[in-house]
């Protein structure tokens, strides 16, 4: 069998180059909007071949249930979830299956671990018995797992709402954080480098791994409910570097290449959003931004103007131009749909209707695109903040829908401002700017928006679906 | 002997250069083509980038595989029944969403055919 | 015999990975590496860019310097000396050029500073 | 000393990864006309490091005569070549160095079968003691290299103007060279596959390289001198192969990363040559094209009118707006900097003036930047073939200087052209089009020139640098 396993293992690696081969490729052909669904479509082609080469060559000399029960029970919850999403559930989703992808390269490590126990290694330590790599390489893959794990999960309670800063007690306080990370250390250095029976050994790593879970909890729970996708796609980098580790502990390039790319990809998300929100990243794992109470916050409006659909219609029907900046509330009112039919009414009318889509508006880069996507507004009319900031002064309505922190003018006039330095859209430029949100309550930053006092500032108070439906109406029937 | 020094390779020789060398080779290769692919994908598409990603992330699962062979004790083996179960749905779950998102994106192309056509 | 088994690695052990296997891994990634860059470089610096890839290529010196180690009859010598002498010729020379022309692009920077200050 | 060589090797491969990284970031800076030149130093870094690495790791057992003389010598050749040179001689000059780097690998190759044989095979086959890849990579080496020298030198002397077809007779010719292809192949056979005596084995391998040498001769003799650009950036491509295939010997992943990064640097370039020119690759390579006699093709022109510099001036002095547009005369005449002095006096006298610059004009992709660059023209004012096509129409006056076939106007208007789909500059919307070169006499592609006859075309014959002169002391004068 030695020459047979020998030309497998050769014929493996070629079918996992083919693999990384698909993966660069699918990535590529995502840099155009039409080419991208191919390039999916190719890195699933490239995951198949990895995972039938591998099927083959792990053979039938398996536990069944864990082969075919795992595949099985993966399958049918992937396929589920994937198709029960919404879209405005997008973040959430992203944020569980990255946390999962995670806590596998844990589990890989940990049953690495169990095998290593399960054989008679004398109570030398992992060190002693597989070398500096190797144990280096399974507490990194433990380490960065399970915090991924964690932290990932607790972004998707605070994306869906249901998990605050009180709810963990202590958990997150600073110091708290910093014992946990030395206390995580120490644990990586037992674990991989201490003798002792195999027991133990394994126990160590499973402690490992807790203390990693309540590290990742730590870690998450302080930063702002605004800064989730900045977390969600460093995270999405972690997952991909213990995807990484798990390579360098089962000496697997495809899986170091895969995990890297997913590394770079989360990593320069990570950086274009801090880069649009002008914050560094520092600054947004560190710094307890936007977390306080932001209901408090619509007080001090002296110059509010509010109209109803009815006074608002015709304003609208006069318009030759007019430029729609959607937002997070767009998403959360699923407006999508009525936005686009409002567009067409108006463009029949002969005025001309573009979107203005802002970098960080939603709770993810590129979230109001998918929405509008889904909506079918042609891409030819979104524009993005460069594009159409100088357009403003030129268009008689700006509709913000369900948007606030993205075209805040403090973010340009108030250097002393938490969102200072930000680039917003400037809507205050056109002749009228109608605002549809609930109420004057604040956005994600907690913070107080001008916009809401200006003379030409028209409050439309009402869920965005709702309004937009309204005005809808009112037009049809002028 | 003789034979022995001719068939020696003047830099490094397969034996010696450890997995831990091959590893950081293709470590900083991937991580340049990462950088220079993911930079050229445009803010449209950020989203279905991230859970594009989010599913090659799920190459964990060709590891896992490998737990489901013989050879682990019982506890390897539910390490390895989760991570298989967990990758899994990040794989197929991961690859499927990202499709629907896309899938939105393409379909304005046969929309603006037929307007086209109306017009 | 146990030990043996616990250390066996389940996908690829390090002695049995060929050097052809890892060598077209690496030269996979560095391909697409080099076709993202430089399809990103501006026609502006072609010139440029083709004088200092040639002088990249150069880096045959770092195998040409191994052939001056003893245990190389003499023809092996002499391939190795002119092997080294061209290797170098293209390295000096090509980065060299390469920077003189740069350096003629550089230098506007000064000339349109000097041009404001003139206005 | 076997611990001490392990550590040592690792320690190297470390160095060897700095290397690589280097000229990676090296490269990705040259895609900045700012940060072009750092890169090239980042990227001479790199190289100097490996190179000390090396030098360290090889030690102190060597042939001094081969390490210190081939250096030294290399060392003084390189600066002086690279210092004398004119930029006008740019293009041959990386063909010169080009061919010098194939060769390098092909004697790295050669060297090592020289150790091979030097010990004692017993008979065997370069294969049967050091497997098919050290074989295959070997009698690559040795074919690409030789390949890419003898190509290069012979591109190297069409561009020089001191090598024609018929000097080689029959060689190049499409039988013959098909031969020489199946005789290298079989001599790659019996180097690598056959068994036989140490000096038999190099034996082969020297016949290899010397029938690899022809069959380079062989196929750059019959492509037309305008190719010559093509097919140096295809050599180029080549000889980074050659460095890959050596490094397959050498078991050097630098090799392989450096020689990849060539490799992709050299068909990239070919491909955007073969676009602009609207060819394919086959189509250059093997169609005997522009290499007729072209001073026959001087005839046939009916409408020319003749303009001296005196009677130019005027209307040049009257302009506002002004595109020049530059070709392979300017570097022939070496007109840039009289080029930017007229610019400038135009400047001065409140005209507009820029650059139009074609990408194939010239003998090497971005061949007019560097000569407008050596004469400090600000790259601000030159401008690509997209965007100032549209331009011509509002501009009083076009100049083209020794350019020709990059503004034929059968380009685009006689499907049978040669040159027939190649994007040209259209000077002729311009209300006068001066065109400066010193006869009627056709450019490298050997084709007639409509332009010529146009009304509004003005033959300005002359050399280029002292015609511009003449403008220019004209406009002083005025
Ligand atoms: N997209 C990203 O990648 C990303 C990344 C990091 C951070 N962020 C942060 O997320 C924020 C995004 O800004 P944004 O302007 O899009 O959103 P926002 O500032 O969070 O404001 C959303 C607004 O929508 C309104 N709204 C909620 N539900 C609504 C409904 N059903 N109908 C109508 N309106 C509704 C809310 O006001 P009412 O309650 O009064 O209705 C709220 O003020 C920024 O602070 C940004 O920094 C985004
Ligand atoms: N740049 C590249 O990368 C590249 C690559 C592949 C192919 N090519 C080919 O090279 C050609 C480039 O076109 P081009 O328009 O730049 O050049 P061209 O078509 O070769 O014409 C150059 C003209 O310059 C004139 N000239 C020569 N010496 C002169 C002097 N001292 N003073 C004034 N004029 C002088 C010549 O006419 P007189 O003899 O009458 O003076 C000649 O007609 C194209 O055919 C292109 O396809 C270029």
């Amino acid at each position: 069998m030695g020459a047979l396993a020998f030309l497998s293992l050769q014929s493996v690696e070629l079918v996992y180059m083919a693999a990384a081969f698909l993966f660069i490729l699918g990535l590529k052909r995502l840099s155009g909007v039409k080419t991208a669904r191919s390039g999916n479509a190719l890195a699933s082609l490239g995951m198949a071949l990895a995972i039938a080469a591998t099927l083959v060559r792990v053979g039938t000399e398996v536990h069944w249930w864990v082969l075919a029960g795992g595949v099985g029970l993966g399958t049918v919850v992937g396929i589920v979830l994937a198709v029960r999403v919404q879209m405005t559930g997008m973040p959430e989703l992203v944020a569980f299956f990255n946390g999962l992808g995670g806590a596998a390269s844990a589990c890989v490590a940990l049953a690495e671990i169990g095998k290593f126990v399960g054989g008679d290694t004398g109570g030398a330590s992992v060190f002693g018995v597989r070398g500096a790599d190797f144990a280096v390489a399974v507490v990194l893959s433990i380490l960065i797992g399970a915090v991924t794990l964690s932290g990932s999960l607790i972004a998707f309670g605070k994306l869906a709402g249901k998990v605050n800063r009180n709810r963990f007690g202590p958990i997150g306080g600073r110091l708290l954080n910093v014992l946990l990370a030395l206390l995580a250390l120490w644990m990586c250095h037992l674990a991989g480098f201490s003798d002792g029976s195999g027991g133990l050994v394994f126990s160590y790593h499973l402690i490992l791994a807790a203390v990693a879970l309540v590290l990742g909890v730590g870690l998450v729970v302080p930063i702002g409910g605004a800064d989730m996708p900045v977390v969600i796609s460093l995270l999405n980098s972690y997952s991909g570097l213990a995807a990484c580790a798990t390579g360098f502990v089962l000496h697997n390039n495809l899986l170091i290449i895969a995990g890297s790319l997913v590394g770079a990809s989360g990593l320069i998300l990570t950086r274009i959003m801090c880069k649009a929100m002008n914050r560094s990243l520092v600054n947004v794992l560190f710094a307890t931004f936007g977390e306080e109470d932001s209901s408090a916050k619509d007080e001090g409006y002296s110059n509010v103007k509010a109209a109803t659909a009815e006074e608002a219609a015709p304003i609208l029907d006069a318009a030759t131009s007019v430029i729609i900046c959607p937002g997070y509330g767009m998403a959360v009112a699923q407006a999508q749909h009525k936005v686009r039919e409002l567009a067409s009414i108006l463009e029949k009318g002969g005025c001309e209707v573009s979107y203005a889509i802002h970098p960080v508006a939603g709770r993810m880069p590129g979230h109001m695109n998918v929405l509008l996507a889904e909506a079918d507004v042609p891409y030819e009319q979104l524009f993005d903040l460069d594009q159409i900031n100088g357009e403003f002064q030129n268009t008689d309505v700006a509709i913000v829908l369900g948007a606030n922190d993205v075209c805040n003018p403090a973010a340009e006039k108030d250097p002393n401002s938490p969102i200072a330095g930000m680039p917003v859209l400037s809507v205050w430029d056109a002749q009228t700017v109608f605002v549809i949100k609930r109420s004057l309550s604040a956005g994600y930053a907690g913070i107080k928006n001008e916009l809401f006092d200006l003379d030409n500032t028209l409050m439309c108070f009402g869920d965005g679906k709702k309004f937009v439906d309204e005005l809808i109406t009112e037009l049809k029937d002028q | 002997m003789m034979l022995l020094l001719t068939t020696e390779i003047p830099n490094s020789a397969d034996g010696e250069l450890s997995f831990l060398i091959i590893g950081l080779w293709i470590f900083l290769l991937a991580i340049f083509t990462g950088i220079e692919l993911i930079t050229k994908v445009p803010p449209t598409i950020h989203t279905p980038l991230m859970s594009g990603a989010n599913a090659i992330s799920g190459i964990t699962l060709v590891g896992a595989l490998y737990c489901a062979g013989t050879g682990y004790p019982f506890l390897g083996q539910l390490m390895g029944f989760l991570a298989i179960a967990m990758a899994t749905v990040n794989v197929v779950g991961g690859f499927l969403v990202t499709d629907r998102m896309l899938a939105m994106f393409g379909s304005k192309k046969g929309k603006k055919k037929s307007k086209k056509g109306e017009s």
